[in-house]
Formats: C-alpha cells, structure tokens, sequence
C-alpha cells in the first residue's frame, strides 16, 4: 500500500501518522506539502491531525480552500481512500468530502482522554481489521469535535450505514456519559457513501504501539494494509 | 471601503457556545435572558471603491471561506 | 559622538529615569557610561536592561552559588536554556520560565504566552520541543478570583501549548491565599537536539546581516512605565502599552522553519525575542561576541504606523527572533522563512566598534557602548536575615483532628490533594505519539523519538516548607524532584529552576531566598543534579504581603529503555506492597 | 427585547484569527483585502421591556462575561 499524507501549516500529527503508517507499510509515505499540487499516485491519502492554520475561523476552513485539497477532493471522487484524523476529519467535512460539521465541544474546553468506541460498521478496508460492534478505546484530543448535521443528513447517514465509530459508554451503551463532546447520534467516526473515506475524530495512530499503553488503533492501520495492497 | 460581516449559526443549529454564554449569565445573576446566541463579526477593509463591486467579491469570500453554509448564514454591510 | 534626534524625544532627566524605574546612583552611572545625557530611547533601553528582570541586580550573586557543572553538562545557565548530554550524540535542553504578573492581569493570554516564550528559549538553541510542563500557584479556591484565574491560565496554557504541537505532559498546582493577589504561572519546556547543532547566541564576523524573523512588532508590552510618561499621555489611546496575545500559530510556522535553517549551515548566531525585545536580543547578542550591532529600524516589519525608535525597541511582541546570518545566506534564510509565510527583513549588520548603533529616518537615536550595559549593570548584595528557625513539633503532640476514615476523606478532597484531572485533560499530552507517560504518575515519561530511550520530567515544590524554612525547603525541592525522577526509572540528570519570591528589598524576603539557594545548593551538590538553566521573579506583593517562598524545581532524568518506566499503578491483585525509606 | 453586542479587539491589539484569514483570502486569489478584524457577534432575547433597564443590564453582562475588557471593546444595539 502507498500511502501520502498531506501537510498544512499547523498540522502537527503529519509525523506521529507516517510513522504509524512506516510501521504498518515498511515504507515511508510521501509528505506532501499543502502547495503542491501534484499528488503521487497512492492507494491512500491520510489528512492529518493538528491546527491546520492555527484552527483560525473554523477548524479546518483554511485547509479545506488549499490547493492540494482541490486534488484530494478529484483522487477521493474516483475512488482513492482518503483518511482524516481529528482535524483532517474537520477539514474533509469542509471539503464537503463528508456531510455535517465538527462544531464547539458541549462543553466548551479542550479535551484529551482515551475514549470507549464501538465499531458500527466493518465492512470497509478502513474498519475491516476489527468486528462490527467490537468495543474499543482510542485516545481523542480536540476542541471541536461536536459533530452536527440536519435531520435529514443524519437520517441518510444512518440508512446508508455511513458511522464508522460511535462514542459508547465503556459497556458499549449509548448515552451522554459516554459521549465526549455532544455529537449528534454520538458519530466519532464517519464514512462517506461509497465508504472510500473516513474522517474520524479518535487518534489511531496514538494507539499503535505497545509503549502506547494502547494498541487498538493498529487494526485500521493494518486492515488499509491488508486491504489496499 | 469597509466590508462588516456577521456569520451566524443557521436556526436549528444547536450553539453550544451560546448556550454556556447563556448558562454563565444565570449563574452570575443575570435572570431574563432566554436565548443567547453567539456569531463571529468580520470587518474587512477593502482597497475596492465600487460598492457593487465589493460586494460581488465579499459574497464570494463568505462563500468561499468566511462561512460554512452547512451551519451558517452571513450578511454583508458596508459602512463609510 | 552624540545622538542627532533629540528634538523629537522627551528630554532626559533625573526625574524621567526615576519614572522608568532607574534609582538616581542608577542615573549617575548610566551617565558615568555615557559620558553625555542619554537621549530618550538610550535611556529606554538602560531602563530594561538594567531591570531587575534583565540584569538579576538582586539575585546575581546568590545565584553564583548554585552548582552548575556535571560531565553531562554542555551549557549551564547564561544562555537561552541549559543543555545536557544524553547519549548517542544527542542533547536534552531545557528551562524554566515565569509569567506570573502578565497571567494576573489576563490570564489566558498571559499564560498562553508565557508558554510561547519558554519555547522560543529552547528552539533557539536548535532544539525541537517535545515536552512542556507547568508550574502553577493560585490564592485561596474560594478567593472572588480565583476561578476566573485558574480557568483563564489552564485554557491559556492549553490553548498555546496544543496548537504548536508540543505535548503538555505535567506540572503541579497548588492553591494557597499567599498568591490571591500574585498567582504564579511557571512553564517548561524540554527539546531536543543532535550535540553536534547547538546554536548560541554570540554575534560573530563584522559585517554579517543581523535578520528579523517572525510576526510584525506592534505595541504590544511596552515597558509599563511608559504610561507614567507626561509626554506620552495626550495620545494614550493610541500609545497606550496593550496586552501581549499570542499567536500559536505562527510560533508553530517559527520552529518549523527556524529548524529548517537551522539545518542548512546559514546561522552564525540566534537569539528569541523575549522581555525587553528588540533591545535584550541585539544587546545581548552584541555582547556575548564582543562586536557592535547597528540597526536600521526602518527596515523593522512593523504593525502599526508610527511607532518610535523607544517602542520598537521595547516592544515585546510574540514570535519573533533575531538572528546573525553568514554572508551571503541571506537568500537562502529569505526563501524559507517565505515558504513558511513568516516575516523576514535584514535589519542591520554586525560592526566592529562595540556600540548599539540605532538609526531611524536617517537620524541616530542610539549610540551605547554595547560592554558597560551588560557589565556595568548594577549588582545588588542585598541585606537580607535569616529566618527563625520555628520548633519542631513531635508527632505525638499532633493528634489526629478526627477519625482516620473521615480525616483522609477531608485530605483527599482538600485543594491540594484533590484530582487535577480537569486540568490536565485540556492539555494535548499525546502529540508527537511519543508520550509514555503523562500527568498522574510522579514524572512524565517521553520517548526520545525514533530510538528506545526516554526523558523523565517533574516540576516539584512545597511553599510551606520553604516557608518555615528555606534551607530545608529548598533542598527538599530539589530531593522531590529527584526522588520523581527516580520513582519512574529514571537516572536524574539534571534541574532547571524558577525563584518566585516576594520584595527582595526586604531583609526577611531576601533571607527566604538565600536559604533556599543554600538548601537547593546542598542538594544539587549531594545528588550531584546541577542546575544548567533558570528564571527569578521577585516583587511578587500585593499590599506588601509576599507570597509564599517558591522555588520551582524541574528535573530532568534518562531513561535508557522506555519500557522499563515504572508507574504508580497497582498491576494486579495479591501482589506484595512493600515501604523503603526511612 | 433584543439585545445585539459586537466584541472587537481594541485597537492595537494582535489579532491572530484576523491576520490568517486575511492570508488565506489572499491565497484564495482576493486581492485587496488590507486589514482583517474578527470579532465575536453575540445575540441576546431578553425578557426585560424596558430599553433603560436592559442596556444597564447588557452592559454589566459585557463587564462581567461577554468582553474581556483588557483587550477588547463592546457596543450594544436593540432590535425590535
Ligand atoms: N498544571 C498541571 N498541568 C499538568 N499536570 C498537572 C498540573 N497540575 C498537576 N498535574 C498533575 O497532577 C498530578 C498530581 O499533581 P500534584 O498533586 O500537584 O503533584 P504531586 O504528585 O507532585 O503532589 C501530577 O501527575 C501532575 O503531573
């Protein structure tokens, strides 16, 4: 599997998910930066975490206009895998790549803690290395990471089978005190429609190596691998 | 000339900003606010003299970026 | 040779120094230096330098006592930060600063940029942040204040510390009304560097460009004096001094392209723009090389319009730095700091004469011997008295205050025992994927990225102690942070400090701080842990009541394998407890 | 009653955000755009009918919560 990750201004976890991805792969990826337009031909392009034009305006807002995203947005449309971690999940959603919006935390503050997860779907090559409902724990780190969108785009979401993860409680219920951040249907983790990308919120590459404490992001790493190669 | 821009959450948006503005005011005493919504103001200063002008380009710049029309709704004045 | 402006700046005189803070034998050895009356901006320029702040008049010679040498040590105090050795060709370096008055008068901003300044120290020398820690101090939780206080600093420190990138991995925070009208506000940061890519900051090779790179100066924090100034007040909304904000952003685009010059060979020297600006920077650098400095200020990326040579000079707005550039390399630098859509403007060039040379508009507005600033600035050996020793109280004469059960209980939920995971959970403490350990445990455990070994840092100390007595206190700072380091697998290596003490003009504070030097001095040379870097912050007072002696101990250790870091949990049920110790 | 507050940075004050979109409105290819401020809009419903009476209340919400007034100013406007 190739792989790129895409480098803004204030992208700050482009690093820790390339060498999550060299250790996946064997290979380095290709770190491309925001200005250039000529994206190499791989299998997947990761958008990474971090505060992409310092999260000035909206998170995401300045990244989502750059000229590299006008690319992402063509190699997404016919069929390349595109992964957003965290503030790549909020830059593809103002990219329109995926609906809804990533708004203010419920509760307003800045928040890092590991979180409970339970797969919704794993019928795709981002989520075929764990089980549907396989209950999981990733670390999450943002401000903004309410997910939003209008009743109609959630019903349609939910029909097409469209969330990744949902935020869950450590016994696997749906409830507010299991959800961080206020989301809508507690959504952490969003597929688009042809389920060729993901944005999500939780940090995979935080949790992919034992001295992690945490090794339940590696299945997504590894099942791209295994999926895309 | 002076573009202002005020970008507003959509009705139906829930404001979690607006709402802990509106919680905040109760708790420090202030009773007979029912509903706090909170928006960003832009005021951009622009070399254009031509009004008509400078509105084509801010109505684009809002579309653009300055707004997320998923979530949000601006208008555009223009002072002095 | 004498300054051409003077027409437009307020006259100098006795009465205008002492506005700017200079005491009148102040006054008479500037004069002594200058051999003329200073014009304007020379005596801003005096007035900073020789500021307690700037010129440590009052601490210098206990400082002095402090030990600073271990064979791991590659550079103590003196300059941006102190750096040690840790194998493998690779460097650890690391300080500790203060922003206690800026985060009281706002504290989201003033703490936020209290964390951009203590990375600025550490990337200056070539190093990539990979830790930060905090230090933090507050009154009473039911002070008025205090809420606001505490919330604005986290959110500030939070704010800053996880746009650039760098994992805020620990600290400490403590509450008591000593500091209802002074909170303390201490961070650090630790970095690393190959040892062989150190850059310091002496300006060397007459006549290489001395470039400006980073956000645009404004008025943001001009020495606070400025406002007394008659002269200054019909204008004062506009020229009022504003509170310095930060702007995490560009400080992130400023490492990342200063490492990026910094790996090219372009750089002869590298100072940040701290207190005092402008003028500590290019003073200092002048100084360290033992060469002059003249500066067209003109040429200084300016925010606002007619700044003077006095504002431009104390400004203290963030993210900048000042560097000395090989001839030729202009280009090069230029071309980065474009990529990275940074300020970047060739200010002056470095001369042989020894002097701080200011033009503007064609006119001279400064012309100082460089040396005498810098050394002849004044060193203060300050009355002070020890304090009483207070009597030892036998156990056995404090009974318990209740039943056992319901005294913990009163214990775990009192402020200073009470969970600070609210605090810590606004902190990214995972990015750079290389935290083993963060706050919860005794010290933070950080991977030294791509190889098996990991840094441990703590940030320790206990008022009270220090209080009833220095000696003791401060060496049992110094013991805890060691005991922290070594609690998680460590080998302690080395401290930084920060001295936060009341009015050194009082005897019995001055005594508070000799005897914690004394005591941290006896520790460090016991458990032979130098001190290679730190920060004093005196006139910590409100209505003449100080604060609770301070000093701010972070230790650094090495772990050779990240593996093996012990932590405070239990592992697994029936396992024996054992206690050692005495 | 409706109550409009606009918080803006005093003048002289950094302002980060206004500074970034001011570049990424650049690089969009927006030419002439000089200066960018950005500031907070903030919408309150008020229960109190009296004009007197809620401004004085308005404006000791401003002192107390909605503007930090060390680096920013306010203005206040009824509608309706
Ligand atoms: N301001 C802070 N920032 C980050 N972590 C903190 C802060 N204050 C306290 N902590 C963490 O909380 C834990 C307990 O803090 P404290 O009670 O002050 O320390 P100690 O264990 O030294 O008594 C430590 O692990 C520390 O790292």
């Amino acid at each position: 599997m190739k792989a790129a990750v895409i480098v803004f201004p204030g992208s700050n976890c482009d690093r820790d998910v390339s060498v999550a991805l060299e250790h996946a792969t064997g290979h380095k990826p290709a770190m491309v930066w925001h200005r250039d337009s000529d994206l190499p031909q791989v299998d997947l392009i990761v958008v990474p975490g971090g505060f992409s034009y310092g999260d000035y305006l909206r998170s995401g807002a300045m990244a989502a206009q750059s000229p590299v995203m006008r690319e992402v947005v063509a190699r997404a449309k016919s069929g390349t895998r595109v992964l957003g971690i965290c503030n790549g999940f909020q830059i593809l959603t103002e990219a329109k790549l995926l609906p809804g919006a990533l708004m203010r935390n419920a509760g307003l503050k800045f928040l890092c803690r590991t979180v409970d997860l339970r797969v919704e779907n794993a019928d795709s090559a981002f989520t075929a290395g764990y089980a549907k409902d396989q209950l999981i724990r990733l670390p999450v780190a943002h401000h903004d990471g309410n997910y939003f969108a209008d009743a109609d785009t959630l019903a349609r979401i939910e029909d097409n089978g469209m969330v990744a993860f949902r935020y869950v409680t450590p016994d696997g219920a749906i409830d507010a005190s299991g959800n961080p951040n206020g989301s809508a249907n507690a959504v952490a983790g969003l597929f688009n429609e042809g389920r060729t990308v993901l944005g999500l919120m939780p940090h995979p590459e935080r949790a992919a190596e034992p001295l992690h404490g945490n090794t339940d992001g590696k299945p997504l790493l590894d099942g791209l691998v295994e999926a895309l190669s | 000339m002076k573009a202002n821009v005020h970008v507003t959450l959509k009705r139906g948006v829930l404001d979690p900003q607006g709402k802990a503005i509106g919680h905040a005011l109760q708790s420090l005493g202030f009773d007979g606010v029912d509903d706090v919504r909170q928006g960003k103001f832009i005021e951009l200063e622009l070399a254009e003299t031509d009004q008509d002008a400078a509105r084509a380009a801010v109505e684009a710049m809002c579309q653009k970026l300055l707004a997320n029309t998923v979530i949000e709704d601006y208008r555009i004045d223009f002072v002095g | 040779m004498t300054t051409t402006h003077q027409s437009k700046e307020p006259a100098v005189t006795p009465e205008l120094a002492a506005e700017y803070g200079l005491s009148l034998e102040e006054y008479q050895r500037m004069l002594d230096i200058t051999q003329r009356t200073p014009s304007f901006t020379e005596l801003g320029i005096f007035s900073v330098m020789w500021s307690e702040h700037c010129s440590y008049k009052s601490s210098r010679v206990w400082l002095k006592k402090l030990p600073t040498k271990a064979p791991h040590v590659i550079c103590g105090p003196g300059e941006n930060a102190g750096v040690i050795d840790i194998g493998d060709g690779q460097a650890a370096i690391f300080k500790m600063e203060s922003h206690n008055h800026p985060s009281f008068i706002e504290p989201y901003q003033g703490a936020a940029t209290g964390v951009g300044g203590i990375l600025r120290d550490v990337f200056t020398m070539g190093a990539r942040p990979i830790a930060n820690m905090n230090a933090l101090r507050f009154g009473s939780p039911d002070h008025p204040k205090t809420r606001h206080l505490i919330s604005g600093v986290v959110a500030g420190i939070g704010g800053y510390g996880n746009c650039v990138g760098v994992p805020t991995v620990g600290g400490e925070t403590n509450f008591h009304p000593s500091y209802n009208g002074n909170i303390l506000v201490n961070a650090m940061t630790v970095g690393l560097a190959d040892t062989d890519k150190i850059f310091y900051s002496a300006a060397a090779g007459v006549g290489n460009p001395v470039v400006y790179v980073g956000s645009k100066t404004g008025r943001d924090g001009i020495h606070g004096a400025t406002m007394a100034s008659t002269e200054f007040t019909e204008d004062s909304e506009e020229k009022r001094p504003t509170v310095q904000v930060g702007d995490p952003f560009t400080e992130k685009l400023l490492i990342e392209a200063c490492l990026e010059l910094m790996a090219t060979d372009a750089i002869v020297a590298i100072q940040d723009m701290g207190a005092a600006g402008l003028t500590s920077s290019s003073v200092e650098m002048a100084d360290k090389g033992g060469l002059g400095i003249e500066l067209d200020l003109d040429a200084v990326p300016q925010r606002e319009t007619g700044m003077s040579p006095y504002e431009i000079m104390l400004s203290e707005s963030q993210e900048r730095m000042l560097i000395v550039l090989k001839p030729g390399r202009e280009d090069l630098a230029k071309a980065i700091f474009d990529k990275w859509e940074l300020d970047f403007a060739v200010i002056g060039r470095v001369t042989d004469t020894g002097r701080l040379v200011l033009k503007m508009h064609g006119e001279t507005y400064c012309d100082l011997e460089v040396g005498p600033l810098v050394d002849r600035a004044p060193v203060y050996e300050r009355p002070w008295e020890p304090t009483p020793p207070q009597a030892d109280i036998p156990a056995s004469e404090a009974p318990l205050p209740g039943p056992a059960t319901e005294v913990l209980h009163r214990l775990i939920g009192g402020p200073d025992l009470a969970s600070r995971r609210w605090i810590w959970e606004q902190y990214d403490s995972q990015v750079g994927a290389d935290t083993v350990a963060a706050s919860g445990g005794d010290a933070a455990v950080v991977r030294v990225h791509g190889t098996n070994k990991a840094l441990a840092i703590t940030t320790d100390c206990t008022p009270r102690y220090c209080f009833a007595d220095p000696v003791r206190g401060g060496a049992q700072a110094v013991a805890e942070a060691w005991r922290n380091l070594t609690a998680v697998g460590a080998t302690p290596l080395a401290i930084t400090d920060n001295m936060n003490f009341g009015n050194p003009q009082k005897p019995r504070i001055m005594g508070q701080f000799a005897g914690c030097i004394q005591g941290m001095a006896e520790a460090c040379t016991t458990l032979e842990f130098p001190v290679v870097s730190g920060n004093v912050s005196l006139y910590n007072e409100t209505n003449g009541e100080g604060i609770l002696p301070t000093p701010a101990i972070g230790g650094v250790g090495i772990l050779p394998d990240a593996s093996l870091a012990a932590s405070v949990a239990f592992k697994a049920a029936g396992e024996a407890i054992l206690l050692i110790g005495d």
